[in-house]
């Protein structure tokens, strides 16, 4: 039987080797299911409270746990590494923003909040990123694709749950607004 | 009228230099496409003029907002027919609205009679919130490009897996099997049955080694009698199924076992 | 100006961000050249002595610095692997458990009860497996190898012998009671 010392030791080990963030059922596997869910994630609080201070943090995602680097030494990591993932577009940005907040939507749904026409590449550009997926279609004429936003798109996010996405502004403080100066 | 000023940014959206159409109509070469670039669409347009101009979102003035919209709309109407589409059928809802506005309406009825910019003032609203909500995503630390992912070099098993196999996949195999080829009677498998067979293909190992070998010697004395019989009975079932020959060469000579050959047929 | 616990702490959060391992060149980047060879090779040492006894050491290979687990926690981190075994085909099914409970067989024997052709390729899997090996020939024209279950069979199932296989009996009268049950 090992010691508490031991799993921590051993969780830190394939959580610093997964690629994927790993979930409390595959942590599990690790000892044989020798520990249940309530003592890991004891360990792994523990785990985190180790780093703090450091380059990395471990953290709890949608998918599970990982180890990261903080934002802080992200200015360095570029200096290694100077292809950076792209940004996007505000079109591209527009789109991911109602998939997320109004899921499951349609690209007429898309459309009609944007005011314009949906270019297909922006779609395409998201899906490839591996953010939104098709989940089914719209029984209505035409079949319209229903668009949502994925598991990865929440790991890389950083988030655990659709619902830590920031808050939308309320509509009643946008009509505040007016009156005050655009930013 | 037409004097040459150059483009000069009064606002940054998103990073973009965002120019206004001066007054006099007049828009350098390259400013349209500055503005195709820094507005989505005509709600991101009207949206821009109401907030740069300080208009009320709830009480909108549509003869100065409908006009200053006119004004962007003329200039991209010609070199981007295409795209300026979608700005001409908001142009159009525009003019449709204040003109509505302009209808008299009856005291009684106005209370009832839904505000014409309603709608109007909805999308602008939604599209809006999603606007903000957009840009509240772009600043959410991201993978890659904000942090990067911990992976510390590990010996990845390189050999694909075998696929495992239980004693109970066996039995179930065997199942399919008695079922689709109804071969129930011809082949029922006892405990002993599988003892001999297990000892006729130990028997036939050894005499691939040797060419013969003594009756005896094929005897393993120490499990006990049990284990005698059924070596006894896996090299009868060997010569009957014409697997082995036994051979004696005189009375009282040793007897000897070595695989069948056709000669001896 | 950094200083060296600073240093230590980016050179420790590049090491952990990049899969590959890092060269000396290239970890002097993340500086911009601020700091020579060799006090990043004295940073770097400490930091390895800083892991020792942990899941993970810090290593120099042929083409520079990398992370890398341990050879103690290898047998953890195997049972992570999220792939599920492969299956074997029923027809591979059918030919191990015609060979362990009718050894020794030919080819034609096994496909007079299967009452279909053996591919070669089928034998072939179970021969590589070690499962099955050639015991013999029948002395019938074409001398059809016998086949017969190895001891790495048994090994691999647990057996201790071929009557602690399953007994077919009781199955049989299963069979024979339900008449189309598993049709």
């Amino acid at each position: 039987m090992l010691d508490l010392k031991e799993v921590k030791v051993i969780l830190e080990t394939a959580l610093l080797a997964s690629p994927e963030p790993l979930s409390l059922n595959a942590l599990r596997k690790l000892f044989d299911d020798e520990f249940g869910a309530e003592t890991l994630r004891r360990v792994l609080e523990e785990l985190r409270q180790d780093w703090a201070g450091r380059g990395a943090e471990l953290v709890n995602v949608a998918t599970g746990w990982r180890f990261q680097t903080r934002a802080a030494y992200q200015r360095y990591l570029d200096r290694l590494n100077p292809e950076k993932p792209p940004r996007y577009s505000r079109a591209v940005l527009e789109t991911l923003a109602i998939i997320a907040y109004r899921q499951p939507v349609t690209r007429g749904d898309i459309e009609d909040i944007r005011g314009v026409a949906v270019a297909s590449t922006v779609l395409k550009a998201l899906e490839a990123r591996g953010w939104i997926e098709a989940v089914g279609q719209r029984e209505v004429p035409g079949h319209p694709v229903l668009y949502a936003t994925t598991k990865a798109f929440l790991d890389d996010l950083n988030l655990r749950a659709l619902d830590e996405l920031p808050p939308l502004e309320e509509m009643e403080r946008l009509v505040d607004q007016s009156g005050v100066a655009y930013r | 009228m037409n004097q040459i000023r150059p483009p000069t940014p009064l606002a940054r959206i998103y990073g973009e230099p965002l120019l206004e159409i001066p007054r006099d109509l007049y828009i350098p070469p390259d400013a349209l496409e500055v503005i195709l670039d820094a507005f989505e669409g005509p709600l991101d347009l009207l949206l821009y003029l109401i907030r740069r101009h300080n208009l009320d979102v709830l009480d909108i003035p549509m003869a100065r907002l409908t006009a200053q919209y006119m004004e962007y709309v003329e200039v991209m109407r010609a070199p981007q027919m295409e795209l300026a589409a979608e700005y001409l059928l908001m142009a159009a809802l525009l003019i449709e609205i204040k003109s509505r506005m302009l209808l008299p309406r009856q005291a009684e009825a106005a209370e009832e009679t839904a505000d014409p910019r309603a709608e109007l003032v909805r999308r602008l609203l939604e599209y809006e919130q999603m606007k903000l909500a957009a840009q509240g995503l772009d600043a959410l630390p991201q993978a890659g490009r904000d942090f990067a992912l911990v992976q510390v070099w590990f010996e990845q098993v390189a050999e694909a897996r075998l696929p495992q196999v239980s004693p109970d996949d066996l039995r179930n195999a065997w199942l399919g099997l008695l079922a689709r080829a109804r071969v129930t009677r011809h082949h029922k498998v006892t405990r002993e049955e599988l003892s001999v067979r297990e000892h006729m293909s130990r028997i036939l190992r050894r005499l691939r080694q040797r060419e013969f070998v003594e009756f005896g010697e094929l005897f393993e004395t120490g499990p006990g009698v049990a284990e005698l019989v059924v070596t006894f009975l896996a090299l009868l079932e060997l010569a009957k199924e014409g697997l082995i020959a036994i051979s004696q060469q005189a009375p009282f000579a040793p007897v000897y076992a070595r695989l069948f050959r056709e000669a001896d047929a």
